[in-house]
């Protein structure tokens, strides 16, 4: 059901477009190589954004243009009613990279896309990518170069220094997901290990996780259950945070032994998983695996 | 955030649940018109479990003693959080003790609802007898719920089937309406006449929601010291933790998981940092204030000595975010230590020209940056 | 209520009108990371007037100095009020200050809205200056207000008529919609960019709109250490005030005039009432809870000697009402005085007949019953 | 405009019949001696209380019956909508005891029953009589002796203690009517001036009044513009209270010198006003001019 494959011919709106991100960002996409087809916005006095047509509803954007994926730049509070707007439209796959969505709204939003089988990556997530080709969110190009590794990760600024090493090393992606730091979200983990075991363009996998919730862990056990074949890493931020506090992210928190580092790293490493202590670590680990595939 | 049980209970009652009735004070020397009906309950008011193990819950019968309890609760530490208030409420007594929760299943994406006929202080005893602990997973929707726990209700006595279902109902609506991520009720006293009335309450609520929940924003504003993450993140935007009062390198970081693991690789590799912090460079706009706090916050860790910047930058301009920084220093003259930058990222050119005007040295690798820090820290070592 | 000048702001904010970002501390320890951007205002909390001139409202330029001024402050005595919390808000720099206030005007049923270009702490000279403060009394509909509004503003300087024009127009509306009876700002700062904030807020709720004022009912919950008539009033549904800690005769009384009007009478012949108290004995309903929790109160008393019981029953059954007295007395056998009775009104024979089974004697004469709380006063006196 | 003019020919409607205290009120305002036509209650299922007849609507009671005056016994946050029905229904007279009504209520509810030239007597008032013929609200029977004194008050128990003494001392009332305690309200005392100035059966005024507000100093300067010619007697409670707290009642709250009783006192004296010191003192300078009067 979770389907996020996006490639340079997939057309895409922007919802929000007419905000200060929604303008950036779309140029930036289109820039990379998206092809943004289309905006939607109320303001209605707006006709296009640098270019970009916009619609005052998805429905209508939809209907003109054929767009199947949506970025969603709208506040948290418009949020859950924006999705629930694109996939009322028609659209098969929405990234929403807005921080801050209420969770009782992310659970409800997460079964409306459910019951539709539309696939929904974040609230608070950076987006997505082909490297390469197209990427729908923020990830920076200085971390983007095409390549044979799936990443996978919670985190936006440790995804990017990762892919950031791993580029200096010569190690490229092949598709780059961030589901989020959210509790309750669109995609998990655990549900995109079906996507990577077909795709052929991934030979192994990266996650980038932290403390907190039970994504790793339910990862690692769909990795038993699918007997997923390619070799995976894992990097875990938080190994030393102090139990019970937030830090930064709503689902980094760890209660007692759930959600902690140790739990984590001793299911990953159950399931096979190469769990790597640092930064430099992951990358002597991917490069080791990147060379001797050569 | 997890609410204190006074502001939990009080929450309750405002959505019109029964609780025993019960008044937060802060001093021992308080008007005694103040106190509901007795005898009482003393209980003192942290957000951690095992209080009552810790002589924190405690009975009394007159003002006295009611005095008294609070004279040893207040400024005590439990689990390193000083006591600072005591919530005195009615006794309940002759009351049979169940336990009802309601937390969320992100990979559902439904509410979980727990109940058990028994509950008390022994509820993890109870979880490990089969069938003592009843749980469904119900949509969050009205119906459903209601329905969910109708099921989960039969078989007990009329009752307290009657009284757990009536408190399910209700606590279900309260659970999703009040945005709360979770709800525990433990004792749920049900009374000799079939009612019933949260003993305890443990409750988490949804910081993203305050927008919509203007009890919590009205909390907020009133309890800075007891919720300072919430307060933080309302005011201030960005999250921030001392994770190290002894620590001796201030952290000018960005982003939550790269912020971690730097904490995480600084003290493997033997460093101390004595702060987390996420100052989203995204949402500076130009205005240096968030960093002249952020300076100031570090600056009060009485063994700071070096402040390290880490920023990787996909989006934010560094030449920008520099002349920011710097002007941001030149607001704190106070904090004089020196300063180490690691920047990645849009721009670092100019950001390396901007910082080098005020001696500044600008890295790339972290492995340097870090190297430089050592070297700042083996300075500030009197001989 | 007369709310603190934080929870004053705190309203307004909610309501989204600006104020100086601010937070309230009740200890100079406080994780730094709380406080909003400096440099400061440090302002005691305590609902009074004349802080500024008691040293209670100072600036401070750096952290040190905040937690000097706290530390000083903390526990202080203004007016017969213990500084227990201070709010420390980013100061306001090179602002106009103005006034603004809005009132009930109960013969007129009108809102008085009250406006001066020149504010500040010297508002009362102002007043004496002819035309300084306009005024004006509106009807309390939005139009009418805006239009009242308008006029007010009108022949001052653009910027002022812009500013003062638009907060007066959005107080307006909180005024109404919070169901205030008082709310006054100042100052109230006008920049030179031409925006304004509430420099100070001085704010009367109505308690009893409490019930839908959400934020009101939260605030009660929260603070009954500074709201204490309020939550009296919301959770014993009674009223009660100590007028003299050392006075030595309790008072047991109903009805609010009358009860006054005792306490007026017995100071003139010399006695010394410890507590006004308005039972409201129409609402006990056979219930003796709220008699045991007053008859608690009046015995924390420490010269409390005698108690006298004064009900006039317009409908009250005395009968019961006397059941229900001694029932109480009964909870708090601590309380050991003598009691005397002054009861007239419904079946006061059966009344009689009740009481004097435990000895006490029944007076229908006020003069009659003093008489015989003099004679209880001097056996007190040792010999 | 302010006529609380009743007798006991008045058809007298009971909003909120069907509650506890509607239901015992109208009992004891029906054996009084006053003519309760109708109740008023949204319960439809009850046809009648104690044989007086149930409507749903004051209009249809009105209709049915002719009423011209309701006293109201309905919860403080149904008060203002409960008298706007009144008075749309074409009700002359409105007596509310129920406590607790919001001030912003109270003020536009004086602002209707103005416009409307309804009089209103209340809120949180114990009602007003004529004694030994009608009474609308609570004066107990023990104070209710007919006479040639008129009686107005801001508090009910205090009013009755001073009825009492009265009625000992063999002084009894002609048109007795409490104004209720709150700051907002109905009917000031200055406003029955004229009403009392006219009234054929009432020789001599008697104010019971309390510190807080105004309305002791309105009623003072009311008697000197009306050339009042009677003669005046004033009891005022909360000589001794602390200032800045409420006892009790929300309007007996006195700032500096405003609403203190020294202003108050002054303010009646200079009226001519004798202003009593006590209830005793109260009850023997009445009975004197009682006395003399004969």
């Amino acid at each position: 059901m979770i389907d996020p494959g996006v490639d340079r011919n997939t057309p895409v709106l922007v919802q929000g477009i007419t905000g200060r991100a929604g303008r950036m960002h779309a140029r930036r996409m289109r820039d990379y190589g998206t092809r943004i087809v289309a905006g939607v916005s109320p303001r209605a006095e707006v006709a296009d954004v640098d270019g970009v047509p916009v619609y005052a509803t998805c429905a209508e954007a939809v209907a003109a243009t054929g767009a199947t994926a949506s970025v969603l730049l709208v506040g948290a509070a418009q949020l859950a009613d924006a999705v629930a707007e694109a996939v009322a439209a028609g659209i098969r796959l929405v990234v929403t990279p807005t921080e801050g969505m209420p969770v009782h709204d992310a659970l409800r939003t997460r079964r409306l896309v459910q019951a539709a089988g539309v696939t929904w990556i974040g609230a608070s997530t950076p987006g997505m990518a082909v490297a390469g080709e197209v990427k729908l969110g923020f990830l920076p190009e200085a971390s983007l170069l095409p390549g044979p590794l799936g990443l996978m990760s919670k985190s936006g600024t440790l995804s990017y220094e990762s892919g950031y090493r791993l580029t200096a090393a010569g190690v490229g992606t092949s598709v780059w997901i961030g589901v989020g730091g959210d509790p309750v979200k669109g995609t998990r983990f655990a549900e995109l290990v079906p996507f990577y075991a077909a795709h052929a363009g991934t030979e192994a996998l990266l996650i980038v996780g932290e403390i907190g919730g039970s994504e790793e862990e339910e990862f690692a056990q769909a990795l038993i259950e699918h007997a997923f074949a390619k070799p995976v890493f894992a990097l875990i931020a938080g190994r030393s945070s102090p139990e019970g506090i937030t830090m930064g992210h709503a689902g980094a928190l760890v209660h007692g032994r759930h959600g902690s580092y140790a739990a984590k790293a001793e299911a990953l490493e159950r399931a096979g998983v190469t769990v790597c202590g640092s930064l430099d670590e992951m990358t002597r680990a991917v490069s080791a695996w990147h060379a001797a595939r050569a | 955030m997890f609410l204190l049980e006074h502001d939990g209970k009080s929450l309750l009652a405002r959505c019109g649940l029964p609780v025993a009735a019960g008044v937060l004070l802060d001093t021992a020397d308080f008007d005694p018109s103040l106190l509901p009906t007795g005898p009482w309950m003393v209980k003192a008011q942290v957000a951690a479990g095992g209080r009552g193990k810790a002589g924190l819950v405690r009975a009394a019968d007159d003002l006295a003693a009611v005095r008294r309890c609070m004279a040893d609760m207040l400024g005590a530490t439990h689990r390193s959080m000083i006591v600072r208030s005591c919530r005195v409420e009615t006794r309940v007594a002759q009351a049979h003790e169940a336990y009802l929760s309601f937390t969320l299943d992100a990979q559902a994406a439904a509410v979980r609802v727990m109940l058990a006929a028994d509950g008390g202080v022994d509820i993890e005893a109870q979880a490990q007898v089969a069938g003592a602990v009843r749980s469904l997973v119900l949509a969050p929707e009205a119906d459903a719920l209601d329905a969910g726990i109708a099921r989960l209700v039969d078989g007990l006595s009329p009752r307290l089937s009657a009284a757990l279902g009536d408190a399910a109902r209700r606590l279900a609506r309260v659970f999703v309406d009040e945005d709360l991520t979770l709800l525990e009720i433990n004792p749920l006293f049900v009374l000799v006449d079939g009612t019933w009335l949260a003993g305890d309450a443990r409750i988490v609520t949804d910081d993203n929601a305050s927008y919509r929940q203007a009890g919590l924003r009205a909390l907020i504003d009133d309890r800075a010291v007891a919720y300072p993450e919430a307060w933080r993140k309302e005011h201030h935007g960005c999250d921030y933790v001392v994770v190290d009062p002894q620590g001796d390198i201030g952290l000018l970081t960005t982003g939550a998981g790269l912020s971690m693991m730097l904490i995480d690789e600084m003290r493997a590799a033997g460093l101390r940092p004595h702060n987390f912090l996420d100052v989203r460079t995204g949402g500076l706009r130009g205005d240096p204030t968030r960093l002249v706090d952020v300076l100031r916050w570090i600056s009060e860790g009485p063994r700071v000595k070096v402040l390290l910047v880490n920023i990787f930058a996909g989006i934010t301009d560094l030449g920008e975010f520099s002349n920011l920084l710097l002007e941001a220093l030149s607001r704190v003259p106070q904090f004089k230590v020196p300063v180490v930058a690691r920047l990645v990222g849009t721009r670092v050119d100019a950001a390396r020209t901007v910082l080098a005007a005020r001696g500044i040295a600008l890295h790339t690798s972290l492995d340097e940056a870090l190297a430089q820090v050592r070297v700042h820290l083996a300075e500030g070592v009197p001989a």
